[in-house]
């Protein structure tokens, strides 16, 4: 299952997704044994993240709300990356941002420490910057060509399904220096108290429930020009063969690892077979 | 770890608990540690259900399960023999300190501190169990915490037996013999306790909604000391005065 | 729980969505307890509708390709209506058209003989027109204005959620004369066919795997001025409140009734419950 | 209507093929109708699964599953006294012609020519069951059929007994004596059927997936003389030469 992405070989197409390992530090035979991990998402600042309840299941999926909580860039530099360095996989870094100037700082500042970059415009649970630039051409192709010029390592840029199309987002993106798109991001959703009367979560949705809708953004996207990371509510080998097949050159696995931390794993298993399969029957 | 045990023994201990026994040798678990319980096989419930450790020994594990919603009452259809998916135990726990303490559960918060009493019985630290539910009926392994503990008292809000909350019983003890307070219940509950600004520390045994359970995807958290920890990783065991309730 | 509603007085709050009870002449008893049902959707010709496979479930929901299969305005006005003029419910007709000439032409044609439209500018499943009025503002609210001239009925205008911002196009609907909005309809998705290795479906997601995205959408809009009839994966009395909490007037049930026709009286009932709990409270 | 009803009992007819028996007075089924089963109380699986009737005589009702994915082998491990959600008995099924007639199943297409096969028995109407499975252990019911078909044949692709598939053997048949064919099985075998353009008609049970079962999604279609028509409201038995296959 070996493959090369973005000029880089990887052990094989299944990926951890942003958010669902932290640092990868934890549960090392499974980072070590994906293609490679998304950390975190990372911001120029250290962010506490949001008040409880950030979490909260729903029929196949969940929404989280946990608000980008990270050690910003620079105790990320100083303390996590000489860590991330003994591990046996690629590491590319989420970078999130308010500003502009955040994400190319934080790109700068990293520097060629890591794998490569994931430009996370399509965070739903924070107020400014973010998602907004996700959902506007002209502002995510901005963010990647600031950032382009900050780094010659990869530059996969992620993309929201959420009130816009990801095809002219991901157009947009690839003309502005791009190397890969992924997606899906979470999608915009609410869930309500019913004892107190209001919201008690807004933020993004993930899991198998939104795995239709996924699909059909991968295979809406595949034609941009650039390798497409796809993911969105995968739970096995099959569900991940099915994001090839919609286009995809690599899968990212997340809300799944929240279930079995040792998913990944399995998941490596199950498609290894899809592809032998297809390729059995390919000659 | 990630486990498919055998269900041993399966007990119901009021109308809407029931306890879960399984055969697991070789772990050391702490009180407060707790297992994400897999529902079933189906999507729909999507994640796992955080299940402390009731009792740990001669490598019988049990897990009490009040029926609360969804999960808990699919997992109360699981029979003798069938299999259930365990991951853990996780979370930090405490280890139980030499001195006398009061073990103070309200409802189904009676699980974990069971564990703790356990624990204390086995190494001779002397306490208090102080445990109150809603009714009567829902008193739990009444038997086994008269037979560890020093004192036992046991109050419900409506019926028979003594009336009133654990936090109103704690209230009116004379405390001067005790040098920690363990707690586990309803947040409703630690809050009224953290009120009481008891003259002893005061360790809560907390609860979230948890997505992984073990540190990955830092989806609760609980405000202590002025920063968010997590309650499945650094908890769910925390000093009652230091924690900021939000929610 | 009766409601008054675009001026016409409804036994409840839960009304049958588009589509998945035909023309409401199956199942009456269901049919005569809910408030309002909405018709299938109506095309100016008719339309035999998409090939099979049309429908595939997924995680907590199912995709639809139905591709509208009616027997076109003429075939209804002259032998469907009379029907539904028997039945002790109100009646939406749901509209869809490929270009904004038949929206018209099909309000115009059925007349007042109904208690209201449902203009349908957001079904995903056919390829011309439909959803590309509702996904542009300008558009939708062309496509209401000119509706708006032929008939003096309740006007009821569905939006997408899919890749654009709902609150947008309905602020150009209430403006351009819409008296009400109703949405979600399904979300964009896909379903791949592993053996065949190429997609199986491409349609509308349903079900609960979209409320939590339903609910935000509802929310979103819920200040536009106009009654909401909020819908997407409603299951039982609990999910219509919340929807009700969100923002929405009345509530559409769905999918659901492919499970079991007979949800809806079970809904009206689980909702009552939690109505009169609110009014209990509120006193 | 929605019922909601106990199994009596439930057989295993094969490895993976069981049956779950009800008592359901006051029904008067068609062979062809079916029911739209409940898998669970859980959204995944989300829709019902239609299974025809196997078998109806003196209040019982036999349903007959094979398990092919998520929703069948959920099923399959019900027990029985379990209660189990069905609605139907849905689709217009058919009234069997009072002629000489080849029953012809393939695979799980056996369930509802077995019931077919039951009413020529009961109304004395000959008929020669012709049944093919992949292996001789997949074959079911082979007692019951014997005893009621004048005739019955039994092939299977792989393993012992004669081998061929039911497409192949009733085109080395004589069909001089017989005035009607009814057909079930699965998609590749009835367009198989319909290509050799046997000269009597055929009836063929048909599949697809299904949504409500009856009548209200439009969800089902089949192209039937020139229109789409459904599965589950107009079948799910339609005359062979006619249909379209699509998909
Ligand atoms: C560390 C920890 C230890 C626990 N130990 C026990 C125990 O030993 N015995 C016991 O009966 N219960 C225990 N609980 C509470 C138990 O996890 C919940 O009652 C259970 O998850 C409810 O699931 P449900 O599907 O029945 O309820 P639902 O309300 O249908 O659950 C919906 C969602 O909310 C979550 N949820 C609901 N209530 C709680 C809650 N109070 N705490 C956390 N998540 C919740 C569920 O996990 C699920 O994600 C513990 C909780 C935590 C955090
Ligand atoms: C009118 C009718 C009568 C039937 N009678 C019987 C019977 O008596 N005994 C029996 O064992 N089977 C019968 N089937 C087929 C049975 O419904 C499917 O095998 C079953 O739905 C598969 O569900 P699953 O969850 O195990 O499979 P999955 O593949 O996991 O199901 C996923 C989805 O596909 C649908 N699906 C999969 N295969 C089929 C199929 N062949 N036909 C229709 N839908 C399918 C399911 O309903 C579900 O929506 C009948 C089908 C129809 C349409
Ligand atoms: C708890 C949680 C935290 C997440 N944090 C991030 C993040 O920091 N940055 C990011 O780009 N995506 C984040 N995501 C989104 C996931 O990376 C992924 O795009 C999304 O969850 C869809 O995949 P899934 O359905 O497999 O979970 C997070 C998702 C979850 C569930
Ligand atoms: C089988 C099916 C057919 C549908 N047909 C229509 C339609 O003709 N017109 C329309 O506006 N919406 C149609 N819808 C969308 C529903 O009315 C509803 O907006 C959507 O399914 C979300 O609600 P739910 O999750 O409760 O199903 C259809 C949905 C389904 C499942
Ligand atoms: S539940 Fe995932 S970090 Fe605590
Ligand atoms: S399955 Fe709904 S109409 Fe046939």
């Amino acid at each position: 299952m070996k493959i090369k992405l973005f000029g880089t070989h990887l052990k094989n197409r299944v990926l951890l997704a942003s958010g669902v390992f932290g640092f990868g530090l934890k549960f090392k035979r499974v980072t070590n044994s994906v293609g490679a991990i998304f950390t975190k998402g990372i911001t120029a600042q250290p962010r506490k993240g949001n008040p409880p309840p950030r979490i909260y299941e729903t029929s196949s999926g969940m929404i989280n709300w946990v608000g980008l909580e990270n050690p910003g860039v620079e105790y990320f530099c100083t303390n996590i990356i000489p860590q991330l360095k003994k591990l046996k996989t690629r590491i590319f870094v989420n970078i999130a941002g308010f500003t502009m100037d955040e994400y190319e700082h934080s790109v700068e500042r990293i520097g060629d420490t890591v794998d490569g970059f994931e430009l996370n415009i399509s965070c739903p649970n924070v107020k400014e910057g973010g998602i907004a630039f996700g959902q506007n051409a002209k502002m995510a192709s901005m963010v990647v060509a600031r950032a382009r010029k900050k780094t010659r390592l990869p530059l996969i840029v992620k993309l929201t399904p959420n009130f816009c199309d990801p095809l002219v987002i991901a157009k947009a993106c690839v003309e502005a220096g791009a190397d890969g798109i992924s997606l899906i991001n979470t999608v915009y959703a609410t869930a309500y108290d019913i004892k107190k009367r209001k919201p008690l979560i807004t933020g993004g949705l993930s899991g198998p429930a939104i795995k239709p809708f996924a699909l059909y953004c991968v295979n809406r996207v595949r034609n941009v020009g650039v390798p497409i990371i796809g993911m969105g509510g995968i739970v096995s080998g099959q569900d991940a063969y099915e994001f090839l097949l919609a286009g995809a050159s690599a899968v990212a696995v997340g809300s799944v690892v929240l279930r079995d931390p040792y998913a990944p794993l399995r998941i490596i298993k199950e498609l290894k077979k899809f592809i032998y399969q297809e390729t059995k029957h390919a000659r | 770890m990630i486990r498919s045990l055998s269900i041993i023994k399966k007990t119901w201990f009021s109308k809407n608990t029931f306890g879960l026994e399984f055969s697991l040798p070789g772990i050391k678990p702490r009180p407060g540690q707790f297992f994400q319980v897999r529902v079933n096989d189906s999507m729909d419930p999507f994640l796992n259900r955080p299940i402390s450790i009731a009792s740990y020994s001669g490598n019988r594990l049990l897990l009490i399960i009040k029926i609360i919603g969804k999960g808990t009452n699919i997992l109360s259809k699981r029979r003798e023999r069938e299999q259930v998916t365990l991951f853990g135990p996780y979370g930090k726990g405490i280890v139980p300190k030499r001195q006398k303490s009061i073990l103070l559960a309200g409802g189904i918060g009676v699980a974990p501190l069971h564990f703790l009493a356990q624990m204390h019985y086995k190494r001779k630290i002397p306490f208090t169990f102080l445990y109150g539910a809603k009714t009567y009926d829902e008193i739990i392994l009444k038997a086994s915490i008269k037979h560890m503990a020093n004192r036992s008292i046991f109050v419900t809000e409506y019926g028979s037996g003594r009336r009133g909350t654990v936090v109103s019983a704690v209230k009116g003890m004379d405390l001067s013999d005790y040098a920690i307070v363990y707690a586990c219940g309803p947040q409703a509950m630690l809050i009224a306790l953290q009120q009481l600004h008891l003259p002893l520390p005061v360790y809560a045994f907390c609860e979230d909604f948890l997505g992984c359970g073990c540190g990955l995807c830092l989806g609760c958290a609980i405000m202590y000391n002025g920063t968010y920890k997590r309650i499945c990783e650094d908890g769910p065991v925390f000093e009652l005065e230091r924690i900021h309730f939000e929610n």
